[in-house]
């Protein structure tokens, strides 16, 4: 009977089990639990750094895309002002900070638009890909059998071929009509898209099938639970823990393929929105011929995009990762272990 | 070469190198189509008929003499002892082969329908070669002789039924232009070797060996020449990069007039107030038709967009073709062939028409090189700056254009042109000549019976001053109607080293690049 | 890419569970289980070679590509006739692929060349330049991943790790068009285009039984004008190409060293008194290797793509290059030759990395 | 204090984590002499292993440990790092926990047992290297260690394995060994020759052991002195027959109280906690209950349940895994026939992988049964569909192993629980369920607020209360658990198969009661089986089958299990010694 009496309070920290992330979350906030904000609470030092830097980053684009024509000077299309037409290749100055390229665009302004062309993109792509996949990867871990091996055999067909041509396929197939705004967006996004689809569909296929042997699902299995109920109420959540992450490295590669795509001129005509690769493309003359404003800036712009959504996807990477997650060092701690070490 | 020189490439004295972006597709006449693949048949194959260095006018070149003895034959006599680099004699046996083959094959990338006005070959002796014609003393039929049809090929190396492939057509040396090659890396590295046997129209090759680089981004060749690794750069540096390469010191650049167009169609049924539009007006279509024509300022495009390497066109034959004149200039903008804004007004004005004039302006990216967006870029600008017109700009990728332009889908759009041989007859007769049975390209639904009339005339007219009047009259004719808008003429554009000669030379109306002609 | 499947990847890593296997499965089982690795190439290839045809045929014809913008609607239509490109597509496509069967892959429809002769001619190139890449990719990934790990959380460790996001963070395009500037246009000391300059391909063309991989073929004539003439046209694109792949591998060694590090036959070594250093490069390294090996193979399918925007940017005539095009010329026979090329490429490297783990991975081996 | 092999002084550790300082382990002294074994016991996080790796310095940087460690004469705590490395192995050595994962898998094991040698000795040629390594594997009694040199971990089975951990700490000759947890991964019968083989090391070679488990039988086995840790702190230090004889504090005195025992081989009554004592449903129970425990295996005393009605009826049993691609087919389950009555309890014992748990999800229908015949409630599971069988499920309860794993971490308690209401009885109201989910939590002693708790925020006992709550909450008549406590600490565990005892004292559900741990099965069950590769051995009660064992393999079994009295497990000792012969 004592034994029944004492209490069952865990020790300090109980089993292994209990140990992992999940452990802290209790009584916290809900807004805490939130993916980013919840890694952002979660670190420190130099991934904190990392992860802040990133966020930081991947603000400014999306402030840029968001406010761009109260960023931007002109449009991104805009050729001239009540002034008259700009002059084409203009070096920097004071009314176009950063120069104009040779169809007379001001660049500043067109890398400013570029990043709404950007987060338009990553949207689009990065949304339909993860629905996509989620949803094959659910059925065809679940289901398994003949539709399981067909499914996968297909992702990995796809997925072995060389993304970038891919994409370049798609959009011919997909933007054989019209520039519009929409109509170019879309084809590089669902171009992208169909890229992306075979890695969600492997990492969720890969997850529910470790988890269709976990004992909860098992559990549920022996309670009679129908399968569709089991793959959304006791699969999809689990299943799904990894797609923040991989939507950020999705999201840096969303953009490198727009950026290649546009570079190998399949990408969205500039009077119909301003895109980094397309300009980028465009200025290759310029660079050898020393004018290196209308290359440098489009370019910067891919590269800081892409560092910040790389620098959020890495750090969340390792924070998820606790082999890799960093522990703040106690005060107490750092002292008194640089005194032993003397 | 020898193996030491691996390093460095244009040492004084070594071969002539010159670079470019266009691209083979195939050596075999019967079976390619294009500048890029010309040019190389231009320095290797035989031609019955030359342009004369300098001008648009043909001459003999293997032939000794070519003439219509009849109204509808025309017979050639070969000179005497022709030889192929491959000891091969060349017969007038090889000339029917060479084009039976052809009009055979029918190769769907081949010149073939240049030939249509072929009846039959035939070769009285090893020396002589009679067409007989379809068409009575067709004017056109020796500049197809010089054309992409033109190539007159070994029968012991080609096949009779079917496209010979390059290196067999290297290997059997089936050559007997100025040149022969001597390597081939197919869109890499062609290396040229003079043939001493040469002899057609011009003189033999100034230079013993070319090599002739293949690159597929402007950018390194610009780069190249600038270092020297190339001596001469020809086609297509990007406009930039020809302003950049004009600072240079040790480089000159050379221009001459250029064959190739650039034009905007309409589509005479579905323009505003187009035939089939919601609201038809033959008269307010033409008024919007001239008050663009009124609008545009060619010469702010040349310069801004293009850097001059393209000039103004006002009219539908090009500067350098005999009978060319200036039909647009005249009659629209400030006369003098700027832009006006009030001309246009007053075409719309007066023909009643609501302004601003809503249209929709198409153009190509991918087909027409990388400054097509910035040219309607600024085509747009122009026009809408005007307060006359708003302009819906799009583009489609070519594949798709070169359909859903001859489908009615677009109202206005971006089309060029290359000659297929210089004559005025071939800025006329395929756009605007047109009867059921034989359309014209365009698809435009422009037909005036008139000029029908005018086009045949002018093809069968032996008389020049005659033939040079009835073009003049047609571009006139053309220019008040306005089917289609002409608005550049491409220069043809060499950078090259200093002390490379002939380049000025061969930069002729012809626009034939001869490399036999250049030296350093 | 590749990164977010290395995730998962890691957690089935070899420090995970380990299955009972029964003495008498293991031999035959790497046998069948390689075999059966090897059959799955076909599927790969049929699946690639099957949606790259019906895709292409939706993108248009190479008649109309490269005659549309001169002929009339009614002589585009006869020469797509006379092609047979208007028939049923599925007759296309079952001649096409009884063609393949045969070991024929057509003609190209462009420039009228055997496919096999185009595969043969670029593929060498895109091998070689594939080959160099790699070359720069090892010599940056591997020991610079390692210091990072070694030294965690600390400065050489938060500099190797920003510049190996910088180097995935920069487009191949960029990259170049920067060494051009600096090594074309600022310092001209290196060549910016092609494989070689003319005079050395015409000589490395003459060779007799060209490998064509042209360091080879310069060494084997023992040129070493040529040699170094074909070492300095690799160094930019090589480098524009490796330093991404590279970056890459930085980060995979990196978190995977840094796994392994934590494992518990680590500590087992550690504790008793083996050192740091011959931890970190023998007990953690191998180990680590086997994800990273397996995601370097994932990383051969990006450099092919990789390779499209290195070849054009730098001129190297490799299939790449090629692919595009052909794509613009909606040539589909050469473009579906080729995508089968690249299908086995990247299906038979994954076999072959498979090999490689199996024989890295003893668990796998026996 | 130099005399002492290790002698720690009041040391404390404190580590960095994301919730803020773990003070693991606080001012612990310990000593141990050569030739001694000191046994480290205590529950799950009590510091154990803590305190072990700070001996050898292995802890990581987020680690603080303050106090001095001294291993011969030296504190290793202020080391310079070069003397660390000499010291690590040499002077100290360490045996890990599980022998799969301290094994680098992708070496040769031989290679890895020199690298210790090496690390010691660079100048020693290769020759000279394999030889020494040889000898020690031979020492651990590794057959044909000569050629087994090459092999790697994944070719030697588990109880090998833990000899080559051993042989890696022998061959560097360590005066001192740290073992933690060398057995816990093991099964009975490994686990006792490993215990031997230590035995022999401290006998031979006088090496002090620091033995680290939560084994009670294992201490009494082995330990010379034990040590008792208490969430960080060292609560109890004592000779191991008068630990066990007399625990001093009352910790100790609990752990040892909950730990199970089986019936002895002399016959004596199932002993243990008197709590968790089996306790019968009907009078026909309570009858057999007072008959003496120890009646001989011959001796058929009346079955209580003969008129019971059969729920689960096997006969010929096979069930077969698939082997995927490449891979041949596994028979898991050949030929096996039981019966489960209404009401009673049958366990079921055997090692890793004999396939009890097979038959139990077989049983669920989780596993399709392959060939045989298999009736739960008369339904036949060889070749059964789904939608006839589903209306049975209401009637089948599971229980799983790892309390932790069965439930949907995104789901709150509550949820989990009412879970069955949702699939069976659709038409309940959502109120209902709630009261319902109240009555079961009530059930299992549970406070009703936690139904909105989410499963990580319970204690592992508490789970896997919550879930037993689960799987009786449509009243099962068929309870099927599944090593429902073998991720528990012994404490934890007795006090949830008390309640499982009451449970179905109180419900009278039928169940299949699975586990490795033979004391645990006789103390529950009313009749057992001992599953041995796919074929059950013998079946019987408890005392038919643990009192007079007929096969060869169930003897072995119970000789090699451990006893949590020193004095008696010295003879039985000797007796599974004769057994292995
Ligand atoms: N690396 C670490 N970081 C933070 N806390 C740790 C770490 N290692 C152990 N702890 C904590 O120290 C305490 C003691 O852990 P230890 O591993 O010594 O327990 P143990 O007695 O060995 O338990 P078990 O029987 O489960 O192995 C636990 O509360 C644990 O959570
Ligand atoms: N899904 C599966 N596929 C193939 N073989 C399996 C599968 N599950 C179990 N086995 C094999 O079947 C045999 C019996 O396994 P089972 O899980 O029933 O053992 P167990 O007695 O429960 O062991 P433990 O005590 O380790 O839980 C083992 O050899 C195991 O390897
Ligand atoms: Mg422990
Ligand atoms: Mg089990």
């Amino acid at each position: 009977m004592s034994t029944l009496n004492t209490p069952e309070t865990p020790p300090a920290a109980s089993t292994a089990a209990d140990k992992d992330s999940s452990g802290s979350y209790a009584q916290k906030p809900w807004w805490k639990k939130l993916p980013v904000i919840s890694h952002v609470l979660q670190s420190s030092g130099l991934q904190r750094g990392m992860l802040v830097t990133g966020l930081i980053i991947c603000g400014v684009v999306l402030i840029c895309a968001v406010f761009a024509p109260l960023i931007a000077p002109y449009g991104y299309a805009d050729l001239g002002d009540e002034n008259g037409r700009f002059v084409p290749q203009q070096a920097p100055s004071a009314e176009h900070i950063w120069g104009t390229t040779v169809t007379g665009f001001d660049v500043f302004s067109r890398v400013i638009w570029g990043a709404r062309t950007a987060v338009f993109v990553i949207v689009v792509a990065v949304l339909a890909s993860v629905f996509l996949g989620v949803i094959l990867g659910l059925l065809s871990g679940y289901i398994g059998g003949w539709l399981d091996r067909v499914l996968v055999v297909v992702a990995d067909a796809i997925y072995a071929f060389p993304s970038l041509l891919l994409a370049i396929v798609m959009t011919i197939v997909i933007s054989g009509g019209q520039s519009t705004v929409i109509g170019g967006v879309l084809a590089a996004g669902i171009s992208i898209t169909v890229v992306f689809v075979p890695q969600y569909f492997r990492v969720v296929r890969s997850e529910t099938v470790r988890l269709k042997a976990e004992p909860f699902v098992e559990s549920a299995q022996v309670l009679g639970d129908s399968n569709l109920r089991i793959i959304a109420r006791h699969i999809y959540s689990n299943a799904t823990r990894n797609i923040p992450l991989i939507f950020t490295l999705n999201s840096s590669e969303a953009i490198l393929t727009l950026a290649a795509l546009g570079f190998l001129g399949f990408g969205i005509e500039p009077t119909s929105a301003a895109e980094w690769g397309y300009d980028l493309n465009k200025s290759l003359s310029d660079v050898t011929s020393g004018i290196w404003w209308t290359a440098l800036f489009p370019g910067l712009a891919i590269v800081f995009t892409v560092i910040g959504i790389t620098l959020v996807g890495e750090s969340m990477n390792d924070l998820n990762d606790p082999r890799l997650r960093l522990r703040k060092k106690s005060r107490r701690g750092r002292k008194s272990k640089e005194s032993k070490n003397v | 070469s020898s193996s030491t020189t691996g390093g460095s490439d244009s040492g004084e004295g070594g071969a002539l190198s010159v670079g470019t972006t266009d691209k083979i597709t195939v050596l075999d006449p019967a079976g390619s189509y294009d500048n890029g693949s010309f040019f190389v048949m231009q320095q290797v194959f035989p031609f019955l008929m030359e342009y004369k260095p300098g001008t648009s006018e043909i001459r003999e070149g293997i032939a000794e003499s070519a003439d219509f003895v009849k109204p509808g034959e025309y017979e050639v006599k070969l000179k005497k002892d022709l030889k192929f680099a491959n000891g091969n004699e060349l017969t007038s046996s090889d000339v029917k082969f060479s084009f039976e083959r052809q009009t055979k094959i029918q190769d769907p990338n081949g010149p073939a329908s240049l030939l249509t006005a072929i009846d039959s070959i035939d070769t009285p002796d090893d020396q002589t070669v009679v067409f007989k014609l379809n068409r009575e003393n067709d004017q056109t039929f020796p500049l197809v002789l010089a054309g992409p049809a033109g190539p007159v090929v070994d029968e012991d190396v080609f096949a009779a039924d079917a496209i010979t492939k390059d290196d067999e057509i290297v290997k059997g040396k089936a050559f007997a232009g100025p040149y022969e090659i001597d390597t081939y890396k197919f869109n890499e590295l062609v290396t040229y070797k003079k043939y001493d046997g040469y002899s057609g129209g011009g003189e033999a090759a100034k230079s013993a060996e070319v090599q002739m680089k293949y690159y597929s981004d402007a950018n390194n060749m610009k780069l190249d020449v600038e270092k020297g690794s190339i001596d001469v750069a020809y086609r297509s540096l990007s406009p930039t990069d020809i302003e950049d390469l004009e600072g240079k010191d040790n480089l000159t650049v050379h221009k001459g007039p250029g064959g190739e167009i650039r034009y905007i169609v309409y589509n005479l049924d579905t323009m505003p107030h187009g035939a089939k539009s919601d609201n038809p007006d033959e008269k307010k279509a033409l008024a919007v038709r001239q008050a663009m024509a009124s609008a545009v300022d060619r010469a702010a495009i040349a310069k801004d967009v293009y850097k001059d390497t393209y000039q103004p066109l006002y009219s539908y034959v090009p500067e350098g073709m005999k009978g060319a004149n200036e039909s647009l200039k005249g009659l629209y903008g400030d006369k003098q062939g700027g832009a006006d804004t009030d001309a246009a007004k007053k075409f719309l004005e007066d023909a009643g028409v609501e302004t601003p004039v809503n249209i929709k302006l198409q153009y190509n990216p991918d087909h027409y090189g990388p400054s097509s967006g910035d040219e309607y870029a600024a085509v747009k600008k122009q026009l809408e700056d005007t307060q006359l017109f708003k302009v819906d700009l799009q583009s489609t990728e070519w594949v798709q254009y070169a359909k859903d332009r001859t489908n009615d889908v677009y109202p206005m759009y971006q089309l060029g042109w290359f000659p297929d041989y210089s004559d005025a007859d071939n800025y006329l007769v395929p756009f605007f000549y047109n009867t059921k049975e034989e359309p014209a390209f365009l698809a435009n639904h422009f037909q005036d019976d008139s000029i029908n009339k005018k086009l045949l005339e002018q093809v069968s007219q032996p008389d020049e001053g005659k033939r040079e009047k009835l073009i003049g009259d047609i571009q006139d004719d053309l220019a008040k109607q306005l089917p289609t808008l002409p608005l550049l003429q491409g220069n043809q554009i060499a950078v090259a080293d200093k002390n490379v000669k002939g380049i000025d030379e061969t930069l002729d109306p012809s626009f034939q690049f001869r490399l036999s002609m250049l030296s350093k | 890419m590749t990164a977010s499947v290395e995730i998962p990847d890691l957690a089935s890593g070899p420090a995970g569970p380990e299955k009972k296997k029964t003495a008498k499965s293991r031999g035959s089982g790497l046998g069948r289980y390689l075999l059966i690795r090897f059959l799955l190439i076909i599927p790969t290839v049929w699946i690639l070679t099957t949606l790259v045809f019906f895709l292409m045929r939706i993108t248009g014809d190479p008649i109309t590509a490269s005659l549309g913008g001169r002929l009339t609607k009614e002589q585009l239509a006869q020469r797509v006739s006379e092609a047979g490109y208007d028939r049923p597509l599925l007759i296309q496509y079952f001649e096409y692929m009884g063609n393949l069967l045969r070991g024929d892959f057509g003609t190209t429809v462009s420039d009228n060349r055997p496919v096999t002769q185009v595969l043969a001619q670029y593929g060498t190139a895109t091998l070689e330049l594939v080959l160099f890449s790699l070359v720069v990719a090892f010599l940056v990934g591997i020991p610079l991943g390692m210091i990072a790990a070694k030294y965690r959380d600390r400065t050489p460790d938060a500099v190797l790790r920003i510049f190996g996001i910088l180097a995935y963070a920069t487009p191949v395009f960029f990259i170049g068009l920067l060494l051009k500037l600096v090594f074309g246009v600022l310092w001209p000391v290196l060549p910016v285009s092609g494989r070689a300059s003319g005079s050395t391909e015409v000589l490395l063309d003459g060779v007799v039984a060209p490998t064509r991989l042209y360091l080879i073929d310069a060494l084997r004539i023992g040129d070493f004008a040529a040699v170094s003439d074909v070492l300095s046209h690799a160094v930019l694109p090589a480098i524009a190409l490796g330093l991404i792949t590279g970056g890459t591998f930085l980060r995979l060694v990196r978190t995977n060293l840094i796994g392994t590090l934590g494992a518990q036959y680590i500590e087992s070594g550690r504790s008793r008194g083996v050192s740091e250093f011959r931890l970190t490069t023998r007990h953690a390294f191998r180990p680590a290797l086997i994800p990273i090996i397996t995601v370097m193979g994932m990383q051969i399918a990006l450099m092919l793509a990789g390779a499209v925007l290195t070849e054009t940017t730098f001129e190297w005539k490799g299939l790449g290059f090629q692919l595009f095009q052909y794509l613009q010329a909606r040539d589909f026979v050469a473009v579906q030759g080729i995508v089968v090329m690249l299908a086995v490429i990247v299906a038979v490297t994954n076999f072959i990395v498979d090999i490689i783990v199996a024989f890295i991975d003893p668990r796998v081996r026996y | 204090m130099s005399e002492h092999l290790l002698s720690i002084e009041d040391l404390s550790v404190t580590f960095t984590t994301d919730a803020g300082d773990v003070n693991a382990v606080k001012g612990v002294s310990l000593t141990v002499d050569p030739g001694e074994v000191l046994a480290v016991v205590g529950e799950s996080g009590s510091g154990k292993t803590v305190t072990a790796k700070t001996i050898l310095r292995l802890l990581p940087e987020t680690a603080v440990a303050e106090g001095a460690v001294v291993v011969s004469g030296e504190n290793v705590l202020t080391m310079a790092p070069s003397q660390l490395t000499g010291m690590r192995g040499r002077k100290a050595a360490m045996v890990f926990q599980e022998p799969s994962t301290a094994l680098n898998p992708v070496f040769p094991v031989g290679w890895q047992i020199t690298e210790g040698l090496r690390a010691h000795d660079p100048k020693a040629n290769r020759k000279d290297l394999r030889a020494r390594a040889v000898e020690a594997m031979e020492k651990v009694g590794i057959p044909q260690a000569e050629e087994r040199f090459d092999y790697y971990p994944h070719q030697f089975s588990g109880g090998q394995k833990q000899r080559i951990v051993i042989a890696m700490a022998l061959a560097l000759g360590a005066d001192l060994v740290i073992a933690d947890e060398p057995t816990t991964a093991l099964d009975v019968t490994v686990q006792s020759e490993i215990l031997d083989l230590m035995r022999s090391l401290k006998d031979e070679f006088s090496t002090g052991i620091v033995l680290i488990t939560h084994n009670m039988g294992v201490v009494a086995d082995l330990a010379d002195r034990v040590a008792v840790m208490y969430r960080g702190e060292l609560v109890e230090v004592a000779e191991v027959r008068s630990l066990f004889a007399d625990p001093q504090h009352p910790y100790t005195k609990s752990l040892l109280a909950a730990v199970p025992k089986i019936r002895t081989l002399r016959g004596g009554p199932a002993s243990g906690n008197a709590q968790v004592q089996k306790t019968q449903v009907g009078q026909a129970q309570a009858q057999e209950d007072s008959e003496p425990a120890g009646a001989s295996a011959g001796e058929n005393t009346a079955d209580p349940f003969a008129d019971a009605e059969t729920i689960v009826k096997a006969r010929g049993l096979e069930i077969t895994y698939r082997g995927g691609f490449g891979k041949p087919d596994f028979k898991a389950i050949t030929g096996v026939d039981f019966d489960i009555r209404e009401g009673e309890v049958y366990g079921l014992v055997g090692e890793s992988g004999s396939g009890k748990t097979t038959i139990g999800r077989a049983i669920a229908g989780l596993t399709r049964a392959s060939g045989g015949s298999l009736r739960v409630f008369d339904q036949e599971m060889v070749g059964f569909k789904e939608k006839e069988f589903k209306p049975l499920r209401q009637k089948i309860g599971f229980v799983f192993q790892d309390p932790a794993a069965s439930f949907n971490p995104h789901l709150s308690i509550g949820d989990c629980i009412a879970e069955p209401f949702r699939v069976h009885r659709q038409g309940m109201s959502e109120r209902d369920r709630r009261s319902e989910v109240i009555r079961l939590l009530d059930a299992v002693q549970l406070p009703a607020h936690y139904a909105d708790r989410y499963p990580h925020e319970l204690s592992g006992g508490q789970r896997q209360r919550c879930s037993l709550a689960r799987g009786l909450a449509l009243q099962p008549e068929l309870v099927v658990a599944d090593e429902p406590t073998s991720a528990l600490d012994v404490s934890v565990q007795a006090r949830v198969l008390e309640l499982f005892t009451q449970l179905q004292d109180e419900f009278g559900f039928a169940a299949l009661f699975i586990s490795h741990d033979l004391a645990v099965v006789d103390m529950l069950s009313d009749r057992l089986g001992v599953l041995f590769h796919g074929e059950l051995l013998e079946e019987g009660t408890g005392e038919q089958v643990l009192g007079a064992p007929q096969h060869t393999y169930t003897q072995r079994l119970i000789a090699s299990l451990p006893v949590p009295d020193p004095v008696e497990q010295e003879t039985r000792r000797k007796l599974a010694r004769s057994l292995r012969g």
